[in-house]
């Protein structure tokens, strides 16, 4: 019960007092624990991303075991992953891609095999054994085509010229446009929710109002809309800011010294 | 009535503005060049001490000014710092100064393999040129020394923060151990989180799911470290009321702690058998992927609540706008001041910034966590006397009292 | 499948090979391998468009889009944390004969065998995967929240509450006090300058007061607290309008990039 | 539903087709919109305006691609109204990210510079940009604090050679050139906390007129240096660059962003006066079916 329940608390206490006081001695003795501390949490952090993919892979094929709406696309992200993730170990080392995208496609095709025999158990040995030859095929590829080479050793598979394309052309617009969705959602917030409906309503309203008409220049007074802007932003708005910014170091603060003396349990679990 | 007060308020806030005015640029320095043979007065007073405050590996050399630093004829342009390892030479160059400068810190690094490995505890001597444009055109300080280089235990720079951190400790000690002893202590009311036992009734009675969104912090940012106290509360609800809850995360180390969480909070709630593996899970580390796929969530199960708690950069508005459509109650808490803003807009609750740390203490309802909310109230208190305090001072020009706030780096 | 569904993704299929086609053709005099280019420009579009398509409703695109993304991303920084975090700094310090195996170069350091700590630790959370030693994983778990909680004491009590609390000292009667009869004796309303320096100065000091003061939690807020609360409310709010105000040219500009990408890139309508 | 109704409750979806559709159009047809110029950029553009031909200014292309859409219009404006008034200029670039973008950028500059043209009345003639006698590319170092306050004693310490290798003291422009006394003066164009070491370390302590261009979330926060004087001027975000460019009469890829930011903020406002508008009309019949009861 203590190594469940005591210990990890006391391991909170010692880190954090550690860390705490750390902070006035410049020493270098302490600096140097300082510095293994950090670079620790660091690579936990990496190789906890095991359990995150586990974690990936297991929710998309129980999707397909179970056939949860839209488990077809779960196949689309298994296929994502596994492709990228060979393109990350792979590289070529002649002039040319060779058998290449052979491989990569009866890779995939047996993965794809090895998938249904986990989410249909009645046809088993049938995905099984195509699974299988698949798997043997593109190992087989893997072993004579020479043109190009896994690489567990060396970090090529970042330089690898595929990895970054899909990175590029796959991702990138992906990401880009996602994050561009937030025009036309700020577009639609503002128009659902600025509406003068009380006083702190009409506050928001009128101040994001002005600040937005900031460069208009068929405005008439556009200079003067322009200087009230700014002022917004200097002086009512810093004011704001800073009594928000107290306030949210006030309660890290407390939080993290709460963790700390083990008053705050709630993020450890019971039992 | 209440939106012509308003309008009066920002009146007034516009009429100030009016006279805000820029004060102009400042003009470049004309930069002077002299031409002379004869030497400059050297740099007197040379000292070589330990750099206090650090780790070692490093000497401060302090001087006064040469005479003919700041114009004239001979005008020094910078001064040269040399080291020897003996009172004789021979003296190696080991950085400059500029003009008007009387300080220079001589450190290397503290690692033996590196190159520029500074020694502590050897001696060192030093001496100090003044150079004037023309590089020849010098002249040389008495030697300083011997001083070696060591390293601190305490940073005496750093006193002020000592001295909050221990205040803060007592404060909080003080109001917990009172709160321990059975203290009523009042806590004004969080609309959000009064609105979260509201939404998981709802959530029962329309048969929806409750997604619960943990951001993009991971287990080291504190607002995670809250928003895992509020999971676990609306976790054991949500077992109490047998509705499902939702948590796609963005961390793996994030997913582990919320895992405990929620399946402790089943327990807690006696129905540890309806706990299910999955509702906690992984999706991607990358801020946009995860968005996308919590926006599906949101369209293809519709829950009926959505609570976003922890740290959210420019996805906020994403989530909460895609929530917005898909007709959920929305209730958010971050402590990211740029977002606020956009939950503000997009939610029905928001918890802003402190609240969602005092959200944590207000749901536990725990005397001790309530004790440390005094606790952070007393902080707030202190802000504001000193910050008076600090005021005062500044018209008075008492600038000891700026001093006092002064942390080294 | 229903029938429509099927009629949009035949319309969409078929609109995607002559985009290929056109863009191929389009490509050929300058680029080497233009069928390659002209069908990675054609997928981008179609990705762009398929998150765009967000917009109207939840679609089979979209969702294809999405699960693609996430798969591939999960993939990619389990990928880079590979190489850069294990790779390139773990296995360095960890033995020469690992570091020799990976063909990374050493880092050499006295006290390396420490770095089998987080190793252990990271093992350790790994140990969820079980289900009898799930316990354990709150080991590491504990030595994460514990010391990032020391660091983030310090940290915040120093930038946000210090450091806020000295920048607060502002002089409210004039950049330098001697006394308020020299005060009144140099007021002079057309220097308006200083007058809204005081002003601003003035309203800053109130604003992060009333502020601090909603964020009281242990008081009740009435009588002049509870209007002092109000006003900082008021500000809040301001603040708020202001920031979101503010931010609005910066969602638009991603907007602009993908529009570039569509009509320029893609289609080549706008040179 | 009467017409006030819809007007409050209207589909999301409109109100993104309406914003496409101008983003679309604006950003197709290439018409002239007014700019409206802050004192703060006019302020830069009178100090390298004012210069005397073969001054030096340092340009610090501080930020990397991530900024690029806001910060790089700024690069073109002023560094081809720098080469026009035929001032020398410094490029560093501090962000780990940023040599291959500033390069690339210099090299568009120059090329442009090639070519005849005529701004605001004035006939500039074409000629050809020399690395080494109109510029000197220093590059990338680690450490940009330190970088900044080592050019302040000699740009020889944090940068023996410049970017391309080549020592300083056989580029012909950099003779003679010691620290920032020898340069008229210093703008500054950043996306991140490299812009605080430019104020604290390089302005604080060596006192060379420094300006800003910033991006448009960080433009609100360096205000107060303006008021203060440690920055005689602010180019804040894409609208910042185009204000250049009206100034230096040299329309550019801001004036073509400004043109979408500008309708595009005009609908969005349109829409909020819609949907209040709309508010009010509901509630006022409201008022007065309560009345008429």
């Amino acid at each position: 019960m203590a190594m469940k329940r005591q210990i990890p608390f006391a391991l909170v206490f010692i880190f954090g007092i550690f860390m705490l006081f750390q902070y006035f001695v410049p020493h270098e003795s302490s600096e140097w624990v300082y510095e293994f501390l950090l670079d620790w949490i660091y690579i936990i952090g990496i190789l906890a991303l095991a359990l995150g993919i586990w974690s990936l892979f297991r929710v998309s094929v129980d999707k397909i075991k179970t056939k949860k709406p839209n488990w077809v696309y779960s196949y689309v992200t298994l296929m994502g992953l596994f492709i990228m993730t060979v393109f990350g170990f792979t590289a070529k080392t002649g002039d040319s891609w060779g058998l290449y995208p052979v491989f990569v496609i009866t890779f995939m095709l047996a993965l794809f095999m090895l998938i249904q025999v986990l989410a249909k158990p009645a046809s088993r040995n049938l995905y099984g054994l195509f699974g299988g030859a698949f798997l043997l095929a593109a190992v087989l590829i893997a072993i004579l085509d020479r043109t190009w080479g896994f690489y567990f050793m060396e970090a090529k598979g970042l330089q690898n010229s595929m990895f970054r394309i899909f990175f590029d052309d796959v991702m990138m617009p992906i990401l880009s446009t996602m994050f561009a969705l937030l025009a036309f959602f700020i577009a639609s917030a503002a128009y659902r929710a600025f509406r003068a409906r009380n006083l702190l309503a009409s506050l928001l309203l009128i101040a994001a109002l002005i600040v937005m008409l900031r460069f208009n220049p068929y405005l008439p007074y556009a200079a003067y809309v322009a200087k009230v802007s700014n002022w917004l932003m200097n002086v009512p708005n810093l004011a704001g800011q800073r009594a928000i910014v107290i306030g949210i170091g006030l309660g890290i603060v407390a939080t993290a010294l709460k963790v700390i003396l083990g008053i705050e349990r709630g993020y450890m679990g019971k039992g | 009535m209440k939106v012509i007060l308003g309008i009066v308020f920002l009146a007034v806030l516009l009429t100030c503005s009016v006279a805000f005015a820029q004060t102009d640029a400042m003009t470049p320095a004309d930069s002077t060049a002299a031409d002379t043979l004869s030497p400059p007065a050297p740099p007197t007073d040379v000292k070589a001490v330990d750099t206090p405050n650090d780790h070692g590996h490093s000497i401060t050399v302090t001087w006064k000014l040469s005479t003919d630093d700041g114009g004239g004829a001979k005008s020094v342009s910078h001064y040269e710092i040399f080291r020897s390892a003996s009172p004789t030479g021979p003296f190696d160059s080991v950085g400059t100064a500029v003009a008007g400068q009387t300080i220079f810190v001589n450190g290397g690094d503290k690692e033996k393999q590196s190159e520029d490995y500074f020694p502590d505890d050897s001696n060192f001597y030093y001496r100090v040129d003044a150079v004037t444009m023309n590089d020849s055109v010098r002249s040389s300080s008495e030697i300083a020394g011997p001083a070696h280089a060591y390293g601190q235990w305490y940073n005496t720079g750093r006193t002020p923060v000592l001295v909050a951190v221990l205040l803060f400790m007592i404060l909080t000690i003080y109001f917990v151990s009172r709160a321990r002893k059975g203290q009523e202590l009042y806590v004004r009311p969080l609309g959000g989180i009064e609105a979260v036992d509201d939404a998981i009734g709802r959530a029962t009675e329309m048969g929806r799911p409750i997604l619960y969104v943990l951001g993009l912090g991971t287990a080291a940012d504190v607002a995670t470290i809250a928003a895992f106290t509020v999971l676990g509360r609306v976790a054991k609800r949500v077992a109490e009321y047998q509705t499902d809850i939702i948590v796609p995360t963005y961390d793996p180390i994030v997913m582990t702690v919320a895992q405990e969480v929620v399946q402790s909070a089943y327990l807690d709630a006696g129905r540890p058998d309806t706990y299910k593996e999955d509702s906690v899970f992984f999706v991607t580390q990358s801020q946009f992927a995860y968005v996308a796929a919590v926006n599906g969530i949101m369209l293809r199960e519709l829950p009926a609540t959505n609570v976003y708690m922890g740290k959210f950069y420019a996805e906020s508005l994403l989530l909460a706008e895609t929530g917005a459509v898909a007709g959920s109650i929305q209730i958010s808490g971050t402590d990211e001041i740029a977002q606020i803003p956009f939950f503000i807009v997009a939610c029905d609750y928001t918890l802003i910034g402190e609240e969602l740390y005092a959200a944590s203490a207000y749901l536990g309802r725990e005397p001790v966590l309530l004790g440390s909310l005094k606790a952070q109230d007393w902080g707030k208190a202190l802000v504001i006397i000193l910050a008076i305090a600090g005021i005062v001072a500044a018209n008075f020009g008492w600038t000891w009292f700026t001093h006092l706030f002064k942390v080294a780096n | 499948m229903k029938r429509t569904t099927f009629v949009v993704m035949a319309v969409v299929a078929v609109l995607f090979l002559l985009s290929w086609i056109f863009k191929a053709i389009a490509l050929k005099g300058t680029a080497e391998h233009y069928w390659i280019q002209g069908f990675l420009i054609t997928f981008a579009a179609f990705l762009t468009l398929a998150v765009l398509s967000f917009l109207y409703k939840d679609n089979p695109f979209y969702k294809f889009a999405e699960h693609l993304f996430v798969g591939m991303s999960a993939a990619f920084w389990m990928c880079l944390g590979f190489w850069t975090t294990i790779v390139q700094n773990l296995i360095p310090r960890l033995s020469s004969s690992l570091s020799g195996f990976f063909e990374v170069p050493t880092i050499p350091g006295d006290y390396n065998f420490f770095f089998y700590i987080p190793v252990l630790l990271g093992l350790l959370l790994l140990m969820r995967l079980s289900p009898k030693g799930g316990w354990i994983s709150r080991w590491p778990l504990a030595f994460i929240v514990g010391t990032t909680a020391g660091l983030n004491f310090i940290r915040y009590l120093r930038s946000d509450f210090i450091k806020q609390i000295s920048s607060t000292f502002v002089p409210l009667f004039g950049t330098d006090w001697q006394g308020a009869g020299h005060f009144f004796s140099h007021l002079d309303l057309s220097a308006t300058g200083q007058l809204a320096l005081i002003a601003a100065n003035w309203l800053i000091f109130v604003g992060v007061f009333t502020g601090l003061i909603y964020f009281f939690f242990s008081k009740e807020h009435t009588g002049w607290f509870g209007r002092a609360s109000r006003v900082g409310i008021w500000i809040l709010m301001i603040t708020f309008g202001a920031s979101f105000g503010y931010t609005v040219m910066g969602r638009v500009s991603l907007l602009v990039g993908r529009i570039t990408f569509l009509f320029k890139d893609w289609l080549s309508l706008i040179s | 539903m009467d017409i006030f109704e819809k007007m409050m409750k209207l589909d999301r979806r409109w109100i993104f087709l309406f914003l496409i559709i101008v983003c679309v159009v604006t950003y197709a047809i290439p018409f002239k919109v007014p700019i409206l110029v802050e004192p703060e950029v006019r302020s830069i553009y009178n100090f390298i305006d004012s210069l005397p031909p073969g001054d030096i200014i340092l340009v610090a292309i501080d930020y990397d691609p991530n900024n690029l859409a806001e910060l790089h219009p700024m690069t073109y404006a002023l560094v081809e109204h720098a080469w026009r008034k035929k001032l020398r200029v410094i490029f560093t670039a501090l962000s780990q990210n940023g040599p291959g973008m500033a390069e690339q950028a210099i090299l568009d500059i120059s090329d442009s510079l090639k070519q005849d043209r005529t701004f605001n009345g004035v006939h500039f003639k074409g000629r050809e940009i020399k690395n080494g006698i109109d510029y000197t590319f220093l590059g990338y170092k680690p450490y940009y604090a330190l970088v900044i306050l080592g050019m302040g004693q000699n740009f020889r310490l944090p940068f023996p050679t410049d970017y391309y290798g080549t020592p300083l003291d056989s580029i012909p422009m950099m003779r003679g050139v010691l620290n920032y006394d020898q340069v008229a003066g210093v703008i500054d164009l950043s996306g991140g906390s490299i812009t605080d070491a430019w104020i604290s370390y390089g302005q604080g302590r060596f006192n060379f007129p420094l300006a800003l261009g910033l991006t448009g979330v960080m433009t609100a926060q360096y205000y107060p240096y303006l008021g203060s004087g440690q920055v005689f001027g602010i180019m804040g975000g894409l609208l910042g660059a185009a204000e250049y460019e009206e100034l230096a009469d040299n329309p550019g890829r801001a004036k073509d962003g400004m043109r979408i930011q500008l309708y595009a903020h005009m609908v969005i406002i349109l829409f909020i006066i819609m949907g209040n508008v709309g508010y009010f009309a509901e509630r006022r019949r409201q008022k007065r079916e309560e009345k008429g009861r």
